[in-house]
This record gives structure tokens, C-alpha cells and sequence, in this order.
């Protein structure tokens, strides 16, 4: 378990208002085939000066089979985390997995809704547990802090990679749904990743597949219909010009990232999926490698690259018209003085 | 108190009053005089002994005052205040009658006492504290120089409710219903209250009977309980009735529990201005109703 | 001492199947004070109230109470038979024990145990009951109608017709309603605006209609008979006498380009305009939102921007400087006809309704509702009748009609039928496929409701004849793709789902109540349901009528409603508003409040709560003529009867006649003796 | 049978406690809401007896009092919502009245459960069905208001409460801590037996 320290990435930051210490819940995910999610998250917070401290001994949270077999087995497991948490004092869990924050948050409104499942829960686990603690969503968190991302990204040294970049916010079907559990974005038509790419100067496309779904846990038993799937979302981003997909859910950028090769017929150009916490690392200027940005199926290397080149030559550009204005200005003053 | 002493032969030497009504001094303390001749002015006094309240001489049941003729009434701020309740409920011609206000600094509990109370913590009448009304308004003349705050008492009115209310239910239940198994119904209260101006109260009615007129603490509960509703945002505070009742029951601490709700629900404090209407019977569209499901 | 005669009903077995009547009856035979009592099966039959008549006659009763159902239901039936008998109707009171005991619970013994009580609650009133007499009162024989839809213009004629002044006040330019702006009508087909036009003139130039368009009722004071009406004259800056309809100011009207309310925001208008060109009057408006002049005023600009209306007209009948202009109306009789407005699927939405975020909260273009497809299909529309789609003006090659959108539908907030869009749908296919002949029409429906005289033959046709594929389910996303309007449904008859490219989307969104017609209700203390449509007094024996007696309800802003309904209704509150002008003075119920003048000591407490200022101040002299002192006196005539002044009266001085104190104090003992 | 479990009416044989309720109703929304809930077949608890009144501004605390004195366990009173009177303010005058006489409940010790306040329209005959099961589950749990009915013979005499509205401060001049100590616990000039000595 570690706590990561606040490097002080060197540019003046508006101080964040001294956020209470948040719990950080990572799933099994974060911890396995979507580590780039955790490691530019933890990148991410540390540049916002969001102290998080992930949960001492957290266990599973019931997204796998564990909720669909029993219904107070799909409660007690994200429950255990839950009084973890409010045993180690914290006040809220950030779960960035979309799964991870459905499971936490719907055990949270079960037991809060239930006062006999109130009483069971505390001798299920073995432990006290009073229910008291918050969970939020990563898109939650990022939306809060969408003026201090704009901030820091407009004060940022090197000129901003993504300036203009068309992305697709891609929401999928558990992220904001259902509105009971997830209730901070409007289930049908959600804006909150849309805003954040827009704090990070992006462009977010409009485009009709945000909350359809990518084929979820089907992965192995029917690639065939994730496939499908897939190739519709994919399409149906490029068709409204998006140059790559930017997701917030491990299973979603399996499925979209992982399957590609799958997806894409011959010789057809690849789309890259970002995680959205990816995005505002490179919009914040931390380097690709901190990002986790190298361990992606579909390469993300050339991608950035041509990036940050486009963003040089566009600074290139800049610099040179301001300097010929700066010239003029001075050839004016220059005459105005000798008349 | 020698301008009030001159203000009275004035108005009683050139007729615009028939009497006055204030206090003189006696054997047993301060007590109300009905000064008719100008010789009699020179007795009026005012101190912290004249506790009584005069308004409820013009009270329009009191037909033996109203035959007097035109009155002049020394009224401290409360007694102010009660004149205006009579006012706003058409129950008094204004210019039947003169008002001379006094400049009050508190009076104390005990009238009977032979020469002024200094005031202390425990002789000061406790409704006096925290009095806003120390120098009347609704007054034709005002006499008596400004006097100084008067001391806290022992336990003020609020106090009293505050610690009332930090009992339990069961314990107010068992305190009130001790209170009330103490009265004799003899309306003594009802005789002295200004604000209590019906020709025939609710608790004389027999056709409906809805108050039962036995003394026992059922007959007993309807009563105090009415007659503290039937004051809400009418009660002046002048403590008559707490002082007149045989029993001891503590109607001031009731009445004031009142005073507190009506000023908590509707900002609205009983003062010595007519014009503003009394709270009961009249209503906003953002009235509490956080007791209603 | 009393001679009550108690009456038990069995209602049928609505009463009888819970409660033991038999034992009612029994129970308060000897009672003290009762002189009769049984048990009959249908109290409100004809035989039934022969029972009470021979009952009165036979054992001199001095009281009546019938054990049956709501005092809201039969007690007027039950009092003209105690009158019928020669007893004076306000001795005979309801006991309520069907709705309020044999309905709502199942336990004989305890059912039976309450209704006694209630029987017996009831007979302790009627001992305290007095004999009154009804109060008669003037009636104004004027009525006020409410909105100018094809409900208020019946309405009006009909009333106009029977001889009555009429005050007709609609909210818009001009009378006519969302029925003017429909194409043809089902299920007949006929053109909207052929029937609907002869009656706006007819209603124009009736000599007993006084017609207020532009205007809204302000307030209303008074009870049945006797109403006083305050009606807002909306400031139209043109002069009604002198304009002759001319146009020629919507001519030279630079402003064209304002989205018009008539076309549903498909046409656009001019800022001094008619809405359309049958609009009865014939008199334009001016829009000073969107017109140029008053926008320059409202920035504070010294010279007026513009003005060419008022120049082009040559009889000066514009005038910018016109305010509201208010007028007081006396009327006897009210009629509500406020119509109703379409939900908009849009993300703002009023409170306890949610937009339709799974077809984009109609930000799709060519997606449109009802009332847009009307425009699109009248021959006086934006398109002159054609059916072209918004975006690019092309014609839709494959158009789907989505029924039920927001109806049926509780999580959106309307758990309603809007019972009109399974016709109007049909018809639109119909519509559709008469103009586009290859064109598809499907539709996504999930029971087709065609209740009325030839409505399912009319829907049958859309199949059978035009073809119409009618899929059975519901759409679950609505989206543009490309120039395509992508529909993904389902039918749940062959079970697959399926995917439409259309090119223009048709929604039958929910009917709701017209814009403000819960503030008109407030105004005139009339009830209205959870969704905001008016309550009226019984849903099967009093339709027409509400609760607060002279004001009647028609057509749309009572529930949803087509249009031969809403004739078909507005006719009847024509009924009943001729039987109510029938007589010369209305009987009124003598619930009035009573003065006590000997305990009564003059506050006025009761004149300060009365709602309706029925209390004076009444001065008592003495034999000599001077003034003893004042007391508080009731106008019968214009005292409701709701009894706050007594509650505020300290000493009990006044006295509500038919809710006597002793009346209620006899209730509340009559409970002391529950078991 | 719907969820509300059906209560006998009555103090039966087994003891259980039947608490009875007196409501109540203005006619123009309550009384009709309750008719709704008639028509509508929802099934209640039998403990409620409502009394019809043309408004809430027409009911007068002194009714509460005398259900209490005839036996009641509990009372409701009810009526139309704040702009939907027929009457267009009987329930504003109520409102005020009410809240008086709720506060003035509370202080003198009666449960607030014991009075139930609502505003059920025409069109809520589920509400009434809600506010009459609440109600009598809420009695019900209070027990029987023997109290109330108790009090002809109640002789609980005022001494145990000897000293409560009396504050004796140590010493006028006393520390701080020690003052606002005393004052809490409560002992006041005015003995109780109160004669003006």
C-alpha cells in the first residue's frame, strides 16, 4: 500500500481546496490488465494535490459473478470495503472502475435503504459497519476539478498536445446507469466526460453511440457480438471525425483497445482508447511513460507523437507571429520617435 | 414624581379629564387611585411598586369606570402595550381617554412593601428584564426622567420555559397537570387580565358546554389550555394573572412559552402600536408547516 | 324530543357484503331519540325513498338520517324526498358507511362496530339540526367561458343561443384553439378548418357573445349567481374599432423571420402578425418581445427604431403606446375550456416530469411531434400541404410514428392515456401515404385505442388500405446518422429488434393541461388532480360540474380529450348553466353563519378572516337612538358557509348553521360511547 | 387483502390495544380523498371515525380537547393544501392556529404523536389511506390515553417538583461556572405555593 507523495510538477497550481482525505479503492482491474488506468490516475491526483490512500486489505467488489448469484453476497463484498474504509477513518472511496463504483455504490444505497439488511451486514462481515461512508466516481472527481484542470493545462510549460484534438467521449452502459446508483450525469444523453475533455482543451465530438453498450463481459464467450459491437462503436466515432476514443471503464477499453485487431478489417488505420485520466495527464504535461501510455494494444506511440509535433509546430507558429508583431510594433515606434 | 403630580392637576383643573387613574402610596404599599379632584393629584406617585396594571380599568365590561367619563391612565410600556390590544380590538374610543406615560426602570414583585423596592436580582419582577418597551410610545404625554436597565432576576421568564422545555414529555405532562390540579376555578385570572374583554367567556358557555366547569384537573386542563390559546399574540406580559392566582400556578411561564412560539413562527412581538394587526387571524403563504405531513 | 327515522342501505352488496346492516338497524332502533329504523337494500331507488316518505307521514319524524353512502353522492335525493314528505330537508343528514367503512375494510364484526358508530355520530347531529329554509339569492344571468378552443366557442353559442350574455375570453390572437391548427379530422376526414371556421364567425358575430381575445382572467371574487371577474386586456397596440383587417401592416413588417406558436415553430411570422388567416377576429397583434421598435425602447434609445407598421396603416389603428387595459365583468356562471398543451420531451422539464433523453431530447431535427405534422399537412402550412422534412426541406421516403411518448408512462410522470393519438396517428399514416404514395409509413404502437363510433374501422383502414405497417413495441433510441434518422425498436410479436433508417420521425407525445391553468384554477378554487387537469365533482354523475359551485369544466383541461367529446361536453355545461339561469334567484344552501349580538362584543376578529367580507359592523342603539355599542353582523347572501369565523371567535358569538357548535360538540360525544 | 394489516376495532377480549382515533375532515378535500379511497377499495386500519367540517378553518382546538376528554387516543385533522382551499384561506387561518396549538401540546407534555396534522387533496385518497395507517400504528404504539382520561382523579401533588422554577444563585458575585450550574439546575425566588408575600 503506498501513498504517493505530491511531486510538485514545478508549475503554480491555484491551491486545490484541502480536499478531505479520500479513500482510493483500485479493483482488481487497476491492479491487472488496466494499469495504466491506475498509474496516470495516481498521476493525475498527485498534480491536482488530491491526496488519496488506497484501502488497507481491500478485497474483491462483487462485479464478477459474486452479485448475479446472491443478493446479499453482492452486498457484504463491496460492504467489506466499505467498512474498511470507515474503520481507517476516511469520509469517502473514490472507485475509478465503472464496475467497481456500481457494485460500492449500490451495496451502499441497499443497506441505507434496508434497515434489516442494516443489522445482517455488521455480523456477515464480521466487522462494524454504520454505512457512512460516500463513494465517488472518477468522472465525478475530474468534473469537480474540470476549472483547476483548465487552469493548470493554460499555465502549462510546453504547448498543449491535445489543443483542438477530436476526441469521443465514451461513456458505455454502466458508467452513468443506473441513475439510482450513478446519479451525477443524466443516464441518456451524459455531458460529464465531455466537459472534462474540454477542460483539457480537446474537442469532444457529438455522436450517437456515447451509452451503447460494448459488449461488456461477453468478451470470451461471445467475441463474435463484441466484435460486432465494437465495429459499431468505432465507426460510429470516426464517422463524426474522432481521432480516438476516451473511456473511463477497464472492461470497456478491453474490449474496444484489446479486440481491435479483430475489429479492424485489413490494413484499415487502428483508433487508439485512452483512459480519460491518460488524457488529462497529457493535457497536465506529465510524460507519456508516467501514464502507463505503453501498455495499450493498439500503439499509442505514433499517435502522441504526431501530437506533440503538431502542438510544436503550432507553438512554432505562434512564437514566430508574435515575434513579427512584436517587429512591426517596434519598427512603428521606431519612425514615431525620428518624425 | 412631581411632574406626573403636575400634569394631573392640570388636566383635572381645565376638565379635559374626568379622573385619573395611577397609584398613591398607603399603609399596605403602592395601590391604585381614581385621583377626581386636583388635590388629588398630589398624591400620585410612581415607583417600583406600582406593578399593577391600570389598563384593565378600561376594560369596557367595567361599566362603573366607563360612567366616570373621560379618564386619564398613567401607563407604564406593558400597560401601554395592553391599551393598544384594546385599540385593536374596537374595544376602546381612543380619545375617550388620555394616555401620561412613564419612563419605567422595572418594578418589583412586591406592592405591599412601605416605601420603593430598591430592585435586585431577587425583588425585580422578572418580565421587567429585557423589557423593549421601557419608554411607552402610544402616550399623549410622557413624563419621568430615563431610568437605568434593570437587573437580571434570579430566573427570567425564558429561563423558566428553557427549563420546562429540557424536561421530558412525560415529566411537563406530570408538572402541568400537577399545576392545573392546583386551581379552583376562580377566574381570578380572567378578572384581572386586560386582554380578557368578552361579555360572556367561552368557559360561562353552557349550550355547548365545551369547557367543563368542574375543578377537576380535566375541567381544569381545557381551561388553562384555552385561556393561554385565546392570549396567544395578545398577551402583553404583565405577569397580573401569574401574581392574582390563589393556586400559584405559573400562567406567566405559560403565557410567555406562547409569546416565544408566536415570535419564533411569525417574527411578531406584542407592542404598544394599534395599527399592527395580532398574529392569530391573520396569514402569510410561507407560513411553517413543518408539523403537518 | 327527537323522532329520527334511520334508513340502512345495503347499497346492493357494496354495503350489505361488509356489514351487517340487519344489526345496524338494530343497534339503534331503541336508541334514545330514534323512532324508526330499518334496513333497505336501495335507499337511493324509488321505493327506497317511498320508504323514508311513508316512514315521515306514519311516525311523525322530526329528523332523517340515511345510512348509505357519501353525503357528495345522494344527499340532495334523500333531502327532496324528506321535503317530498313535508319535512324540512335540512333535518335529514348522510351517515357515510360505504366509502368510509364497508369499502375500505373486510372484517364483518369491525366494519359493522364502525358503521353503527357512524349511524349513531350522525343521528346525535340531526337531534342539534334546525329547520332552515334555503337562502335565495339574485343570479346575474351572464356566463363567462375560459379559453376560445372548439369547447369555449360550444360552449358560448350554445349559452348565446338560449337567450344569455356571454363573455368569451381567449388567451390568444385569435379563438379557434389547437383545433385550427390540425388538417383534416378523424375520423371522417373532413378539413379542420371547414367546420371549425363557421363557427368562430358565428361566435364573432353572435349579438349575445362578448368576445375578449388577447386577454386572460385576472381575478374572481363572488360565489355561484354572483361573480365578479377581472379581465386582463393584453396591450394587442392595434385598435380593434378602427382595424379592418387590411393586412397591410404585416406587409410592411420588417421582422419576418419570428418562429410562429400557429405553425409549432415550422413557419415563422412577422412581428405584427395574424396567427393565420382565418383567425377570428381578423385583427392583428403585436409581439413587442420580438418587435424591433420595442426592442429599441427597451434599450433606452431616444429614436424609435423602427415604426413601418403604423405608417403603412391607413386608418391609424396602430397605437405603440397601449397598456393592459382591465374590465370587470358581473357573470352567474364560469366555464372552463383551457384546452390542453403537448409534453416536449426537451431536457428542462416542470417539476415530477423527465425529458426524453433516448431520442435526444428532440434535438434531432426531423424529429417532430403531432402539431408540427399538422402544419406540415394543412394546406396553409409553411409547406402548402406537402410533406417535406425540416432539415432539408426533402421528402421523407420512410416516416415513423412513435405512439405513447411520455403517456402511459409513470416513470416520465404521466401515468395518463392521452386517448386522441391512436387516431390522430392512424390519420397521419393515412395523411402520409394520400401525399407520398411510395413512401413507408411505419408505426411503433403498443395497443391501438380506437373506442369511438367508426375510430377502428378508421385505424383498420390505415392498414388494411394505406398500407400502414403497424410493429408492436416500443422505441427504445431515436439518433441521427448521416442525413438518416436511425429508430431502434422492437417487436414484440415476431420477438427481434428493429432498426429503422428513417427520414422523418412522427412523436405522439402526451396530452397536458394548457400553460396556467393551475393558476386559473387557484383562482377560482377549483381542484385539479396531480397532473394539473381540473377535478370535476364526480367522475360518473357530475362530469361537467366541480366542486365549487357556478363553475363548470369542458372538453381538454379536465382530462384528455378528442374533439366530438369535448362538443359533445361543452353543450352540457351550456345545460346546466340554462337550468341555473333557469330561475330568476338561486336556492342556496343555508350554511351561513349567525350573529349572537347579545354576547358579541364588536372585535371583528370574524370580519378580519372572512374570505368573502361577508361580515358588517352593525351599530345597536338604545330607544333613544344613541349608539349603545357594535357588534358583528353575516350577510347571508354572501357568506360561503367555511366557518373560520367561528373558530376565531373567542367567546363563540357566531354560530355556522348546518356545522353548529352543538351539532359537532353531539358528534364528538357520540364517539364516547365507542365500545 | 392489501399490505395494511386489518385491526379489530375496539378493545378486544385478547387485550391487545385497538387505539381510536377521531378525525377531522374538511369536505371539500380530505372527506372527498377519503370517498376516493372508498372507490378505490384501499383497504385501512377501522380505527379511524371522521368528522366532516366544511373547512380546517372551521375546526377549533377546543374539538381536539373534547375528543381527548370523550376518549380518544388520538386525533387527526385534515384537510385541503395551502392554495387549494375552497374557501381560499380557511387552511392558512388553520395553519397558524394549528401550529400555535401544536407547540402549546408539546410544552404542556402530550406526545405529538397523539395528533396527527395533514393536507390530503381530493385526489389523494392513497395519502389518506397512508395518513390514517401511520396514525393509527403510531397510537397504537403510544397505548391507550389513560392520562388524558385519568386526570378526573389525578392527585399528584406539585411538591416533587418543588424548587424546579426556582434559581438560587450561590452568591451573586459567585464564579462563572458556577453561576450558569445553578441556573440549569433550577431554583427560582417564586415558591411554589405562590402567594404574592
Amino acid at each position: 500500500m503506498s501513498t504517493v507523495a505530491a511531486p510538485d510538477t514545478g508549475t503554480a497550481a491555484t491551491a486545490a481546496a484541502p480536499r478531505a482525505p479520500l479513500a482510493y479503492y483500485p479493483g482488481c482491474s487497476l491492479h491487472g490488465t488496466s494499469r495504466e488506468f491506475d498509474e496516470s490516475l495516481r498521476a493525475v491526483l498527485a498534480a491536482l494535490r488530491v491526496p488519496i490512500t488506497e484501502i488497507d486489505d481491500w478485497s474483491c467488489c462483487g462485479a464478477s459473478s459474486g452479485h448475479a448469484t446472491d443478493h446479499l453476497l453482492g452486498v457484504a463484498l463491496p460492504a467489506r470495503n466499505l467498512a474498511l474504509a470507515e474503520a481507517q477513518g476516511f469520509k469517502s472511496v473514490l472507485a475509478p472502475c465503472a464496475a467497481c463504483y456500481n457494485r460500492l455504490s449500490a451495496a451502499r444505497l441497499a443497506v441505507a435503504g434496508d434497515t434489516e439488511l442494516a443489522e445482517r451486514i455488521p455480523d456477515v462481515l464480521g466487522r462494524p459497519f454504520a454505512n457512512t461512508v460516500e463513494v465517488e466516481s472518477v468522472m465525478d472527481l475530474l468534473r469537480e476539478a474540470a476549472v483547476m484542470i483548465e487552469e493548470k493545462v493554460a499555465a502549462a510549460l510546453t504547448p498543449n498536445p491535445l489543443e483542438g484534438l477530436r476526441l469521443a467521449a465514451y461513456y458505455g452502459c454502466l458508467l452513468v446507469r443506473p441513475p439510482e446508483v450513478a446519479g451525477y450525469d443524466d443516464p441518456e444523453a451524459p455531458t460529464s466526460m465531455d466537459e472534462v475533455l474540454a477542460a483539457c482543451g480537446a474537442n469532444p465530438v457529438d455522436w450517437n453511440m456515447k451509452v451503447e453498450c460494448c459488449g461488456g463481459a461477453f468478451s470470451v464467450s461471445r467475441t463474435a457480438s463484441v466484435v460486432r459491437l465494437g465495429r459499431a462503436i468505432i465507426e460510429d466515432a470516426r464517422r463524426s471525425g474522432a481521432e480516438a476514443l476516451v473511456v473511463a471503464c477497464p472492461l470497456c477499453h478491453s474490449n474496444l483497445d484489446l479486440r481491435q485487431k479483430a475489429i479492424m478489417a485489413r490494413g484499415e488505420e487502428p483508433m487508439p482508447v485512452l483512459f480519460i485520466t491518460q488524457v488529462v495527464g497529457l493535457a497536465l504535461g506529465l510524460p507519456a511513460a508516467a501514464l502507463g501510455l505503453d501498455r495499450h494494444f493498439v500503439d499509442t506511440e505514433p499517435f502522441i507523437r504526431r501530437l506533440v509535433e503538431q502542438a510544436a509546430v503550432r507553438a512554432a507558429a505562434e512564437e514566430k507571429v508574435k515575434a513579427e508583431a512584436a517587429a512591426k510594433a517596434a519598427a512603428r515606434r521606431g519612425k514615431a520617435e525620428s518624425a | 414624581m412631581k411632574e406626573l403630580r403636575d400634569l394631573a392637576r392640570q388636566l383635572l383643573t381645565d376638565g379635559t379629564v374626568d379622573v385619573v387613574v395611577g397609584w398613591e402610596d398607603s399603609p399596605r404599599g403602592a395601590r391604585p387611585i381614581f385621583a377626581a379632584t386636583p388635590d388629588d393629584a398630589d398624591k400620585l406617585i410612581f415607583d417600583t411598586r406600582c406593578l399593577h396594571n391600570l389598563a384593565t380599568y378600561l376594560n369596557p365590561r367595567r361599566k362603573q369606570v366607563t360612567d366616570l367619563g373621560k379618564l386619564a391612565l398613567v401607563v407604564k410600556g406593558c400597560d401601554a402595550k395592553a391599551v393598544a390590544g384594546l385599540l385593536r380590538e374596537a374595544q376602546l374610543d381612543r380619545d375617550r381617554v388620555v394616555l401620561i406615560g412613564v419612563r419605567c426602570g422595572g418594578v418589583c414583585e412586591d406592592s405591599m412593601a412601605s416605601e420603593p423596592v430598591e430592585l435586585t436580582p431577587e425583588t425585580i419582577a422578572p418580565r421587567c428584564f429585557g423589557c423593549d418597551n421601557r419608554e411607552p410610545h402610544l402616550v399623549d404625554h410622557l413624563v419621568g426622567d430615563p431610568l437605568p436597565e434593570p437587573p437580571a432576576p434570579l430566573l427570567t421568564l425564558d429561563e423558566r420555559v428553557a427549563a420546562l422545555d429540557a424536561l421530558t414529555p412525560e415529566e411537563r405532562w406530570e408538572y402541568w397537570t400537577a399545576q392545573f390540579d392546583k386551581c379552583v376555578r376562580c377566574y381570578a385570572c380572567r378578572q384581572v387580565c386586560p386582554m380578557c374583554v368578552c361579555e360572556r367567556c367561552v368557559a360561562d358557555k353552557s349550550r355547548p358546554q365545551w369547557i367543563e366547569t368542574a375543578s377537576h384537573p380535566r375541567g381544569n386542563f381545557s381551561w388553562n389550555v384555552t385561556r393561554a390559546l385565546h392570549l396567544a399574540g395578545r398577551c402583553v406580559g404583565c405577569g397580573e394573572c401569574e401574581r392574582f392566582c390563589p393556586a400559584g400556578i405559573p400562567l406567566a411561564t405559560l403565557n410567555r412559552k406562547l409569546q416565544l412560539v408566536v415570535e419564533e413562527r411569525y417574527a411578531y412581538r406584542v407592542a404598544d402600536d394599534p395599527e399592527v394587526t395580532a398574529p392569530i387571524g391573520d396569514f402569510r403563504l410561507d407560513d411553517q408547516q413543518e408539523f403537518i405531513k | 324530543m327527537s323522532r329520527i327515522g334511520i334508513f340502512v342501505c345495503h347499497c346492493g352488496e357494496n354495503i350489505a357484503r361488509t356489514v351487517d346492516v340487519a344489526a345496524v338497524a338494530e343497534a339503534l332502533r331503541d336508541h334514545p331519540g330514534v323512532a324508526w329504523s330499518e334496513d333497505y337494500k336501495y335507499m337511493c331507488s324509488d321505493p327506497g325513498q317511498s320508504l323514508v316518505r311513508k316512514a315521515i307521514e306514519e311516525h311523525e319524524l322530526t329528523g332523517v338520517v340515511v345510512a348509505a353512502c357519501s353525503p357528495h353522492m345522494h344527499e340532495k335525493t334523500f333531502r327532496r324526498a324528506c321535503a317530498a314528505a313535508g319535512l324540512n330537508p335540512f333535518m335529514c343528514e348522510m351517515a357515510n358507511i360505504r366509502e368510509h367503512c364497508s369499502w375500505i375494510h373486510e372484517d364483518r364484526d369491525e366494519a359493522t362496530a364502525k358503521a353503527i358508530d357512524i349511524a349513531r355520530t350522525i343521528v346525535e347531529k340531526v337531534k342539534h339540526n334546525r329547520p332552515l329554509e334555503s337562502i335565495r339569492i339574485p343570479v346575474t344571468k351572464r356566463a363567462l367561458v375560459v379559453g376560445g378552443g372548439i369547447a369555449g366557442i360550444q360552449a358560448a353559442l350554445d349559452i348565446a343561443d338560449g337567450g344569455h350574455e356571454v363573455v368569451l375570453v381567449e388567451k390568444e390572437a385569435s379563438i379557434g384553439g389547437h383545433m385550427s391548427q390540425l388538417s383534416e379530422t378523424f375520423p371522417t376526414l373532413d378539413c379542420s378548418q371547414c367546420i371549425l371556421t363557421p363557427r368562430m364567425v358565428e361566435a364573432y358575430q353572435h349579438p349575445n357573445i362578448k368576445l375578449h381575445t388577447w386577454s386572460e382572467v385576472e381575478s374572481v371574487d363572488g360565489y355561484i349567481g354572483n361573480f365578479t371577474v377581472k379581465v386582463r386586456k393584453k396591450a394587442r397596440s392595434v385598435d380593434e374599432d378602427l382595424c379592418n383587417g387590411c393586412g397591410d401592416c404585416q406587409a410592411a413588417c420588417p421582422a419576418k423571420k419570428i418562429p410562429s406558436e400557429f405553425e409549432a415553430g415550422l413557419g415563422t411570422r412577422t412581428a405584427i402578425y395574424v396567427p393565420f388567416p382565418q383567425a377570428v377576429p381578423n385583427i392583428p397583434v403585436l409581439d413587442r418581445q420580438n418587435c424591433t421598435l420595442f426592442k429599441g425602447r427597451r434599450k433606452g434609445l431616444a429614436k424609435d427604431a423602427c415604426g413601418k407598421c403604423k405608417e403603412a396603416c391607413l386608418r391609424g389603428a396602430v397605437d405603440y403606446d397601449t397598456e393592459d387595459t382591465f374590465v370587470e365583468e358581473q357573470v352567474g356562471a364560469i366555464v372552463v375550456a383551457t384546452g390542453y398543451g403537448l409534453y416536449s420531451i426537451g431536457r428542462e422539464q416542470p417539476e415530477g416530469l423527465k425529458g426524453y433523453g433516448e431520442y435526444g431530447y428532440g434535438e434531432v431535427p426531423d424529429v417532430i411531434d403531432g402539431l408540427q405534422f399538422e402544419r406540415l399537412a394543412s394546406a396553409s402550412g409553411p409547406t402548402a400541404g406537402a410533406i417535406l422534412r425540416p432539415s432539408d426541406g426533402k421528402e421523407p421516403k420512410t416516416v415513423v410514428f412513435v405512439h405513447c411518448v411520455g403517456s402511459r408512462d409513470p416513470e416520465k410522470g404521466m401515468s395518463y392515456c392521452s386517448k386522441i393519438c391512436c387516431m390522430y396517428n392512424a390519420k397521419h399514416a393515412m395523411l402520409y401515404k394520400h401525399k407520398v404514395h411510395d413512401g413507408r409509413a411505419v408505426a411503433f404502437y403498443m395497443d391501438v385505442r380506437a373506442a369511438g363510433k367508426g375510430y377502428d374501422e378508421f385505424s383498420r383502414r390505415a392498414i388494411e388500405e394505406d398500407e400502414a405497417e403497424y410493429i408492436r413495441g416500443r422505441v427504445s433510441r431515436i439518433f441521427r446518422e448521416g442525413d438518416k434518422v436511425k429508430v431502434w425498436g422492437f417487436d414484440t410479436l415476431s420477438g427481434e429488434q428493429v432498426v429503422i433508417d428513417a427520414d422523418m420521425v412522427v412523436l405522439a407525445t402526451a396530452m397536458r393541461p394548457q400553460a396556467g391553468a393551475k393558476e386559473l384554477a387557484q383562482k377560482l378554487n377549483v381542484s385539479y388532480d396531480e397532473h394539473g387537469f381540473i377535478n370535476e365533482a364526480h367522475p360518473k354523475l357530475r362530469p361537467v360540474e366541480t366542486n365549487t359551485a357556478g363553475v363548470f369544466v369542458a372538453g381538454a383541461c379536465q382530462a384528455p380529450r378528442d374533439i366530438p367529446d369535448s362538443v359533445a361536453m361543452a353543450s352540457a355545461t351550456a345545460a346546466k348553466v340554462m337550468s341555473l339561469f333557469s330561475a330568476d334567484e338561486l336556492e342556496r344552501e343555508p350554511a351561513v353563519a349567525v350573529v349572537n349580538e347579545t354576547t358579541c362584543i364588536g372585535c371583528m376578529s370574524c370580519e378580519h378572516v372572512c374570505p368573502y367580507g361577508a361580515v358588517e359592523v352593525k351599530e345597536i342603539r338604545g330607544r333613544d337612538g344613541a349608539l349603545q355599542r357594535t357588534v358583528a353582523s353575516v350577510n347571508p347572501g354572501v357568506c360561503q358557509g367555511c366557518g373560520t369565523c367561528q373558530a376565531v371567535c373567542l367567546s363563540k358569538s357566531i354560530e355556522l348553521e348546518t356545522f353548529t357548535d352543538e351539532q359537532v360538540y353531539a358528534e364528538i360525544n357520540a364517539l364516547a360511547a365507542w365500545d | 387483502m392489501s399490505g395494511t394489516s386489518e385491526t379489530r376495532a375496539g378493545a378486544t377480549a385478547g387485550g391487545d390495544f385497538e387505539p381510536r382515533i377521531t378525525a377531522f375532515a374538511c369536505n371539500w378535500c380530505t372527506y372527498t380523498g377519503a370517498d376516493l379511497a372508498g372507490t378505490s377499495r384501499l383497504h385501512m386500519a377501522s380505527n379511524v371515525r371522521i368528522i366532516r367540517l366544511p373547512c380546517t378553518g372551521r375546526i377549533d382546538p377546543l374539538f381536539v380537547i373534547k375528543a381527548f376528554e370523550r376518549g380518544a387516543d388520538g386525533v387527526i385533522v385534515s384537510g385541503c393544501h395551502p392554495a387549494d382551499c375552497h374557501y381560499t384561506a380557511g387552511n392558512y387561518h388553520a395553519r397558524r392556529r394549528f401550529a400555535v396549538f401544536h407547540d402549546l401540546m408539546g410544552f404542556v407534555g402530550v406526545d405529538p404523536g397523539r395528533i396527527t396534522f395533514s393536507w390530503v387533496s381530493a385526489s389523494e385518497g392513497a395519502k389518506w389511506r397512508n395518513v390514517v395507517d401511520e396514525a393509527v400504528s403510531k397510537v397504537r404504539e403510544l397505548g391507550p390515553f389513560t392520562a388524558y382520561r385519568g386526570l378526573i382523579d389525578h392527585n399528584v401533588s406539585a411538591d416533587h417538583f418543588e424548587g424546579l422554577l426556582t434559581a438560587v444563585r450561590a452568591d451573586p458575585a459567585g464564579s462563572e461556572a458556577g453561576q450558569t450550574e445553578a441556573a440549569q439546575v433550577g431554583a427560582a425566588v417564586v415558591t411554589d405555593d405562590g402567594d404574592p408575600s
